[in-house]
């Protein structure tokens, strides 16, 4: 037995209910919820899995009312750290385990460990999301307008990159607020871009950049560039490092009054 | 880099002297100046009592020139060129309307990328942190620092140091071993522009100011203004009989003295040009 | 199903001159919900208002749209008429068809078109428009008045004298403020401490008055009605229940050298020790910053000495709240520090001092007993200069107001030198002689006329010494500008008064404006001279501006009334026009998820937090809630709230949406 | 002449109540002119201006958006304008990322002394909005989803 799944085991002795955590899926690590001692051989960990399991911690009809232990990659520590920030995650009753860059078991105990944990990993685009980055930025505002409009009409208004994002965990989403109707329901050009603004416009300040959203995506948009390029061209204007939540409020509830201000005439 | 230069015409004429010690002090220095080509005289002290239009076009068309040489920079010794040229420079920023008449005016187009300054802004950049360990032959007098009208008024222009009493002359003479006076003439007006045509005029204010830095213990007066050294220098025979004594400090450029200190020759200082002999060497 | 009521207003030919009213009226009866449309030449007056009740009534008017003047005109007018005729106020709209259309475009055709638009804009509004209730507020019926110099004295003995309760909290030792310092006042010539110590008596014994000496604000929390303001009270060492104050730690205190600040720096003082005698409360205070004991760790000369035992060393400041319901803010003012005249020695020359030094000099309890002797040496001056707007009106020292005390004081001061020094020899230098108000320019030309002090009308360009004289150079400006040269013995200087040390960080504690000169701001300068645009903070005295005393008094018995209105009222009526957050039914019971991020965007804290919780107590969910005291209307949660939980009412999504897709529809 | 010349640009402006509203009030009483392409919307401060009715705005047929409020320091509300700002610089941002014409939302601050200004900012807005022409690039994808409405 692999030492993920000793340690399930011991977590599930010691009265947890569920060690949420990844097995070999077709492709590539899939999520996996553990409730057995006899299921935990089936748990793996390593940099194959990237679905991040912090979308799950906030749906108490997945969790139930036992202790859950989570196996928690990067990402998800990053969205466990935003979330308990925005009060929807009491850690106490939680166990948060990491595997380290030198394969031990890590488990965190308080959000100040998780902040410190993962202000050691530097957060940045990757490379393909690098080379998206340039071409957008080489071409004319009209060119980038027929790209995105192209793309948003590809959009079946599934709410996939929604459902797979850690941080969509409104229980009244504004697509689904009718009075006023701000997004019309059926998939169109527009009304696919207005949602995508709304998402990003929600991120700011939140989006902890794990793709979740556009690996989710099934007709391949890349969403969640625009959410991480947001995230890299206000971090440094509002001060946001992904995984670090602000300790009061968020980049748009607070402000400096020197904030800068080159586009107000 | 190259920072411009402006001399203008008292340079090249009745103060010599302070040109040469400029260009000795910059040298000593390593600051390279690069002299605005075919520059004319800013008109100071005569132009603007005739002409708005006159006043402003002569040093637009200095200012020009140097930006069409690419100097982003220049040092305008004179103070009277330096007040000039620094209305002339805000003058333009302040009104459109005017920028474009006397663009005009000139054939020339001024865009206000050109930085004035004045030799005593040249020395704090240049000079101050590095003159102390420079000075071979401290500076070891009681000096009146004497600023005069031109390198400090009008404020809102200039914005150069406190209006009513400067202190940029006072440190930097201070830091080649000399001990400023303290005395409350620093700003008052010599005369300057009466030097030629009511001489009683400047015999009386040059004569109060020289009397009251003497009574005070200074043993030279240093200044950063040809008109003023003209008129401290040059007209020593008429404030002496005006105040019926003999007064015979001497009268320095901030240049030449701080050239002194470095151990430059009285002569590449230009020192005998003087009227009224240097004797503290 | 909505009937609207569309009234457009010709104001006069204010509106009808460039917009085709009928047109306007008639477009709009084609409008869907559009019950009943009309125009008239007056709709503010009687008739106006009378045709729209008649209206309202006889067609059941469901919302009501008048298209007239600013909103910020007769909003309140028009909504009264509803509420009169039975409409709820807040199912009343106003276009703002003058300001924003008549008076601003030309004759024609695009005017009225933009003036059916601008109506049908508020039409498709009032149809989202729901009814609502104005809310009521408690009030707690005690005041806290900031400063106790004359202003915070006279507002304290007004609240208190309509029956009221006052804390009034001071950072001296003392109270009494500067016009405890000055010697006499001006046009009468009585002496301030004369007619100001009763009165800082009487607010010592008042029996609705709490004072705290030595005290600071923390921070203030609430709103109007209902302020929570935490008070320092900073340690005094000494307790003032058991001190007898009979002064001998303070005849024994080794530090004695200094600087008074009552004597403005001419006197010393000791490091325990009473700022004057007349000081109220009448008991000493440590300074800790020239304690021995606090800065060095021994002596307590004072402790070994006191015979009841009173010092008490090392005792922490204590934090108090206080619940209040209106603050008044009489944090008074300042003069001008000494690095600011170069020009004219000052700092430099022992004998040019400020005005509040020469009040000190003149004052019978001053450092000469009244008095006028140089600080230098003790001499009596035989010639002296006093320079008016020595920093005021002086754009180029970054004081470009005028000082307004500052005339008077000299003439003030020029008499009483004279008055003191029968052969002495004074000069005024001055730009000219605002000697407004009542007795004031009978004063001022008795000094020059009676009591022979010379006015010479120009500025002072330097100030040095010479032969142990103090050289004047100045220019007369009526005498064709001629150069003057006095030989003085010693120059006063009328220092600007500046804004008081802190003030910018007290009106950011408290949320209210200041001007460019941190003075605070007055919610309207001529209308509302006492009010500040945070509701139930008032201001009163020379913290808004310099202020003499005459105007000083006036504007804290003004701000004392303005209390007494505030609490003379059961409960304060407020507007409804507050955000909400919404609750629905189980399981959700709000569409809030509780991420509390709106806490931060709230610039009045007034989103709580609620527990909804089942019928056995366990917690099932936590949501925003918004105090509705509190909150003040400016919809910044609305705007920030991802879900759309929080709403605010008359500016609702709902409505704002409605409103704007108006102007696309055709 | 430019083919635009005629154009007469539909721009909406969203206001806050006490500084802008109040400065475009004091236009009026000035008697200042300007273009009659404008129409306010009032809001009690800026801080309440959602950025989906820009959005809206545009997809409604609004060729040109003012958005306004209080200086900095001077909100009504102490720090609605604060927030404000903050939430127009990211969308601002995120506008310029998808293509849309950023150059078609003027944000200002017009004080309630500033009446001068005011006409000003409609005067150059319109005279802007003029030359870029109608945003019928927007508008047609807003049209796409009327057509499909239609079509239901």
């Amino acid at each position: 037995m692999n030492k993920i799944a000793e340690k399930a085991v011991a977590l599930l002795q010691e009265g947890h209910t569920l060690v949420l955590g990844y097995e070999e899926g077709d492709r590539a690590p899939r999520p996996f919820f553990c409730r057995q001692a006899e299921e935990a051989q089936h748990l793996v960990l390593d940099e194959r899995c990237t679905a991040n399991l912090a979308v799950y911690l906030t749906k108490p009809e997945l969790m139930g009312k036992g202790r859950v232990a989570v196996f928690a990659i990067t990402s998800s520590l990053r969205a466990i750290a935003q979330l308990t920030a925005e009060n929807q995650l009491q850690l106490e009753n939680l166990t948060i385990l990491t595997l380290t860059a030198e394969q031990e078991i890590k488990t965190f105990a308080t959000l100040e460990e998780i902040r410190s944990y993962l202000s050691e990993v530097p957060y940045e685009l990757s490379d393909t999301e690098k080379a998206l980055d340039e071409k957008l930025s080489a071409m004319t505002r009209e060119e980038r307008w027929k790209y995105w409009i192209n793309e948003f009409s590809r959009c079946i208004k599934c709410y996939a990159c929604r459902a797979a994002c850690p941080m969509c965990y409104c229980t009244r989403c504004i697509t689904e607020v009718n009075r006023p109707q701000w997004i019309s329901p059926w998939p169109s050009p527009l009304p696919n871009m207005e949602w995508q603004i709304n998402r990003v416009m929600h991120l700011v300040g939140r989006c902890i950049g794990c793709g979740a959203c556009g690996r989710a995506c099934p007709v391949g948009i890349p969403v969640d560039y625009l959410s991480k390029k947001m995230l890299q061209d206000l971090s440094e204007e509002f001060g946001y490092v992904p995984g670090q939540a602000m300790q009061d409020g968020n980049a748009l509830s607070t402000f400096k009054p020197d904030d800068k201000e080159n586009f107000i005439h | 880099m190259n920072i411009g230069f402006y001399p203008g015409c008292s340079l090249k004429g009745s103060s010599k002297e302070y040109n040469e010690s400029v260009l000795a002090l910059g040298k000593a220095l390593d600051i390279e100046f690069e002299e605005i080509k075919d520059w004319n005289c800013c008109g100071a002290s005569s132009a603007h009592a005739l002409s708005k239009e006159l006043s402003l076009s002569l040093p637009a068309r200095v200012l020009a020139l140097a930006e069409q040489q690419g100097l982003k920079e220049i040092v305008v010794p004179c103070a009277a060129c330096y007040n000039r040229l620094s209305t002339t420079q805000y003058e333009l920023a302040q009104n459109e309307e005017l920028r474009e008449e006397i663009a005009k005016i000139i054939d020339m187009s001024y865009k206000g990328g050109v930085k004035i300054l004045n030799v005593l802004q040249l020395l704090q950049r240049f000079a101050s942190d590095v003159i102390e360990s420079k000075v071979v032959k401290p500076f070891s007098h009681q000096v009146a620092c004497y600023y005069g009208c031109l390198l400090v008024r009008p404020h809102k222009i200039l914005q150069f140091d406190q209006v009513e009493n400067p202190q940029i002359m006072d440190l930097l003479m201070s830091k080649i071993g000399a001990t400023p006076i303290d005395w409350a003439f620093k700003t008052e007006c010599c005369g300057g522009g009466f030097s030629v045509s009511r001489t009683d005029i400047v015999s009386k204010l040059s004569g109060n100011l020289l009397k009251d830095a003497v009574d005070r213990g200074a043993k030279a007066i240093i200044v950063a203004c040809p008109m003023c050294h003209s008129n401290l220098d040059m007209r020593r025979p008429e404030i002496n009989e005006y105040l019926n004594a003999n007064i015979e400090v001497p009268v320095l450029y901030i240049t030449q003295a701080i050239g002194l200190a470095l151990g430059l020759s009285p002569e590449a200082l230009g020192l005998e040009r003087h009227f009224v002999p240097v004797s503290l060497i | 199903m909505s009937k609207i009521g569309v009234f457009i207003c010709h104001c006069g030919e204010n509106i009808s001159g460039t917009v085709d009213c009928e047109k306007v009226a008639t477009e709009l009866s084609k409008v869907e919900g559009v019950a009943y449309s009309t125009d008239y030449k007056y709709m503010c007056s009687d008739p106006g208002q009378t045709l729209i009740k008649e209206a309202i009534k006889t067609h059941h008017l469901t919302g009501v749209v008048v298209g007239s003047c600013s909103p910020r005109m007769h909003e309140v007018t028009f909504r009264k008429a509803c509420a009169e005729a039975g409409l709820n106020p807040y199912m009343c709209e106003i276009a703002n068809l003058r300001e924003h259309c008549s008076w601003v475009h030309e004759k024609g055709e695009a005017t009225t078109e933009k003036a059916i638009s601008l109506v049908t804009m508020l039409v498709e509004k009032v149809k989202k428009n729901k009814p609502l209730t104005s809310i009521q507020v408690p009030i707690t019926k005690k005041a806290l008045v900031i400063g106790g110099g004359i202003a915070g004295i006279q507002a304290s003995l007004d609240i208190a004298n309509c029956g009221h309760q006052v804390i009034l909290i001071e950072k001296d030792p003392s109270i009494g403020g500067h016009m405890s310092q000055l010697s006499e006042t001006f046009p009468t010539l009585d002496c301030s401490q004369c007619i100001l110590t009763p009165r800082m008596v009487e607010v010592a014994q008042h029996p609705n008055i709490t004072l705290y000496t030595y005290a600071e604000l923390e921070k203030v929390e609430g709103s109007i009605g209902n302020f929570q303001a935490t008070i320092r009270l900073k340690a005094k060492s000494v307790d003032p229940k058991l001190c007898t104050a009979c002064g001998l730690c303070s005849s024994k205190c080794p530090q004695k050298k200094i600087p008074s600040e009552f004597n403005a720096g001419l006197g010393t003082r000791t490091a325990i020790y009473v700022p004057f005698p007349q000081a109220v409360p009448n008991k000493p205070v440590i300074d800790k910053e020239h304690c021995n004991y606090y800065q060095k760790g021994k002596c307590q000369v004072c402790q070994k000495n006191c015979p009841t035992g009173a010092i008490e060393f090392d005792k922490p400041d204590e934090l108090i709240t206080e619940a209040v319901g209106a603050i008044v803010v009489t944090t008074g003012f300042n003069v001008l520090g000494t690095d600011f005249f170069p020009e004219y020695g000052y700092g430099k020359y022992k004998d040019v001092i400020t005005g509040l030094q020469f009040e000190r000099l003149a004052s019978a309890s001053g450092p000469t007993l009244g008095e006028i002797r140089r600080p230098s040496d003790g001499q009596i001056p035989k010639k002296i200069v006093f320079i008016a707007c020595a920093g005021s009106r002086d754009p180029a020292k970054g004081i470009p107001y005028c000082s307004k005390i500052c005339c008077m004081y000299t003439a003030k001061h020029a008499m009483l030198y004279q008055h003191k020094v029968h052969e002495g020899e004074s000069y005024v230098f001055y730009m000219d002689i605002r000697a407004g108000g009542k007795n004031y320019e009978e004063f001022v030309r008795r000094a020059i006329e009676e009591d022979g002090v010379n006015y010479v009308r120009g500025r002072v360009a330097r100030v040095y010494e010479k032969n142990g004289k103090l050289i004047v150079k100045g220019v007369d400006t009526l005498l064709a500008g001629a150069q003057v040269e006095i030989e003085a013995d010693m120059v006063v200087l009328a220092t600007a008064g500046v804004s008081n040390q802190g003030a910018e960080q007290l009106a950011q504690k408290m949320h209210i404006s200041y001007d460019p000169y941190k003075f605070f701001a007055e919610a309207h300068p001529k209308l509302k001279p006492v009010e500040t645009n945070t509701a139930g903070i008032f201001l009163a005295g020379a913290c808004q501006a310099p202020k003499d005393i005459p105007d000083t008094v006036g504007t804290a018995s003004g701000a004392a009334v303005k209390v007494a209105c505030l609490f003379s009222q059961a409960q304060l009526i407020r507007e409804p026009l507050i955000a909400v957050v919404n609750r629905s039914g189980p399981p959700s019971f709000s569409t809030c998820v509780g991420c509390f991020m709106c806490e931060t965007a709230c610039p009045y804290h007034a989103i709580e937090r609620e527990e909804i919780k089942n019928r056995n107590g366990e917690v099932l969910k936590v949501v925003a809630k918004v105090n509705p005291g509190l909150c003040q209307g400016c919809g910044t949660c609305v705007a920030f709230c991802r879900s759309k939980s929080i709403d605010i009412q008359g500016y609702s999504n709902e409505e704002m949406y409605a409103e704007v897709m108006s102007l696309f529809n055709n | 002449m430019d083919e635009n010349s005629e154009f007469e640009p539909n721009i909406v402006a969203f206001v806050c109540n006490w500084c802008t509203y109040a400065g475009a009030d004091l236009t009026g009483t000035s008697r200042l002119k300007y273009a009659t392409n404008v129409k306010i919307v009032r809001f009690p401060c800026t801080g309440r201006i959602d950025f989906m009715l820009l959005l809206k705005a545009f997809a409604g047929g609004a060729d040109g958006i003012i958005v306004s409020g209080c200086h900095p320091n001077d909100c009504h509300y102490t720090s609605g304008n604060f927030h404000a700002r903050r939430r127009w610089m990211a969308l601002h941002n995120l506008l310029e990322l998808v293509g849309i014409d950023v150059r078609r939302v003027r944000y200002s601050w017009v004080s309630a002394a500033e009446g001068a200004k005011w006409a000003d900012l409609v005067n150059s807005t319109v005279a802007d909005i003029r030359r870029f022409g109608p945003y019928t690039e927007y508008q047609n994808v807003a049209k796409q989803l009327e057509m499909e409405d239609s079509h239901e």
